[in-house]
């Protein structure tokens, strides 16, 4: 399946939304093996992603993409932010020529966490949602079990890649924030795809 | 047991940094800085770090510190004192990130200690 | 070739310290920092970065940061600017330090990062 | 030969005089291989130990040596305050039971700057006089050329110990700025002994 831009601008809309409800929950998570603040630097994002589309509201989708990528790097303050902000940047620079099925545009997404993270899958962090997910839209099996799946593997992954892998074993049976994060980022794909 | 951290910074603006960046992995550990001179000028003081070491409420002491004076200065408090200060020659804000973060979630020194090991730089 | 200095710091105080300390031993460089978010909270900003970048008036700039997000948003800004950037995985005060002191004097690149390369940490 | 409490007196004034008259020079040397605050820093030090002996006047020669010390450890602020400290410390621990030889009081402080600095000869460090002057003393040869000599010395060495160490090659051809405020120390030393 492909996204058009009206869905595309749902979605990421209906991420927002998530972001600034489930701040807390996010923020808790990051207490847990990290510093604390992935429900806030988030919200701080969905904000900025808010303002961006009032300021200008995106004619495609690669400007769609592009507009949340720029709110998650300018504003975010954390290594998500250049995480999310490389990945809808790589997205939007895919679209611009085709509009890739959605499963190979977020995988380009998924390359771009893993270029700028320098990580790979198993690392317990929001690649972690982000590979499966995109290998089920890949094949046409994608629903709220696969991202379930994911983050039900993420939680009992021993993180090797930011904060939460200085506590090495100590990190493992918490949910990495970024995944979760991640996990409402795809929920709302969901949500728009059954739509 | 629970640890502190003690920083010793030839800067009260280091001191101070490295103590709101470690915090925020740490909430709970008690976490006292000594930076600066006693004019708040570059350099160290022995008088700050031993109401540094009076202030810390941790049972035993994991100090971090940045240069040659700093060093110095902590290594005679550790003469003058009764209390149980660990000295660990690694990267400052680095060293004592990491330390903060396995000590907040209540880690056995040797671990602590292993993790520093690839950041002993000095 | 005068080269500057770029810190990277997820404290404003940290960056604003290491500056103060390295201006010391290294008083004829541009040394120019990025510490903390926006609004001055305990993270990292891509807007200061670049700032940072745009203020040094090194022929080419060292980069010294801290943790994950300094690195990342150093690194995208790598990738945005045509400024010469060597970036450098080592103890933040402690490289930034020893690299000021050798670039005061004029020392060529590969003597500065041959002394680096037992900071490396990262 | 040995020191009485008016003749250490005396030298310790000197060497507060000297450092108060010297405070630019002290700076100078230090902004070629260090950080510039050697003379602000034994200003500060001269400072406090004038203080002390108005505060109190010392009644032997291990107050005197442990005034001394207390105030370069709690003033200078850099280095050279926990290696002064020491050393005045360790001779004035030393005098506490025996007025020792001047040779071997000085070896005694010597002895605490290596146990400080970690350090040794050889290293373009304070101890580069420090050492000549004791050994001097110690078969009553201590004069002048001493301290040039050992000033000669320290300038063609390279820095191993200390901010100088940093600059490898490059430090060579300089004074040590602790070694020049030595000197200073050691020549307030000739002033009182040919009195
Ligand atoms: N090197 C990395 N590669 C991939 N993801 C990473 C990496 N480092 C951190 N992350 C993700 O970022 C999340 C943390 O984001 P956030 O809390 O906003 O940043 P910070 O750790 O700087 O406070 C983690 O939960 C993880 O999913
Ligand atoms: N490890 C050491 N061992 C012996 N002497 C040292 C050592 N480190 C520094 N010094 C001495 O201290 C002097 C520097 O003193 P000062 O400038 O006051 O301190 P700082 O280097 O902290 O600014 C050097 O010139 C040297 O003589
Ligand atoms: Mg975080
Ligand atoms: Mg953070
Ligand atoms: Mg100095
Ligand atoms: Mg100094």
């Amino acid at each position: 399946m492909k996204l058009e831009l009206v869905d595309a601008k749902k979605w990421i809309n209906l991420f927002v939304e998530k972001l600034e409800k489930n701040q807390t929950d996010l923020n808790e998570l990051d207490t847990a093996i990290g510093d604390g603040d992935h429900g806030t630097n988030m919200k701080r994002g969905a904000e900025a992603i808010t303002a961006a589309f009032e300021k200008k509201d995106p004619e495609n989708l690669s400007d769609l993409y592009k507009a949340t990528a720029f709110a998650m790097i300018q504003k975010v303050g954390g290594a998500s932010g250049p995480l999310y902000g490389t990945a809808f940047l790589d997205m939007s620079k895919a679209v611009k020529t085709d509009n890739l099925e959605l499963g190979d545009l977020l995988q380009i997404g998924t390359d771009g966490l893993k270029r700028r993270g320098e990580s790979d899958t198993g690392m317990k962090t929001m690649i972690d949602v982000w590979q499966p997910v995109s290998d089920a839209l890949k094949v046409n099996k994608f629903d709220q079990k696969v991202i379930d799946n994911a983050l039900e593997n993420v939680k009992n992954l021993v993180a090797t890649k930011g904060r939460a892998s200085y506590l090495e074993e100590k990190s493992k049976g918490h949910i990495d924030p970024g995944a979760q994060s991640s996990a409402y980022l795809f929920e709302s794909l969901i949500e728009i795809m059954g739509a | 047991m629970k640890y502190g951290i003690l920083i010793v910074s030839h800067s009260a603006d280091i001191a101070k940094g490295v103590k709101a960046l470690i915090s925020q992995a740490a909430p709970d550990l008690s976490i006292t800085i000594a930076g600066g001179t006693d004019e708040n000028g570059i350099g160290s003081s022995l008088e700050k770090i031993q109401q540094a070491v009076d202030d810390n409420t941790g049972d035993e002491i994991l100090a971090f510190y940045d240069l040659g004076s700093s060093k110095m200065n902590l290594e005679m408090l550790m003469e003058m004192t009764d209390r149980t200060i660990h000295k660990y020659d690694v990267a400052l804000v680095e060293g004592a990130y990491i330390a903060a973060t396995l000590a907040e979630v209540d880690s056995p020194l040797a671990t602590i200690e292993d993790n520093l090991k690839s950041l002993k730089i000095k």
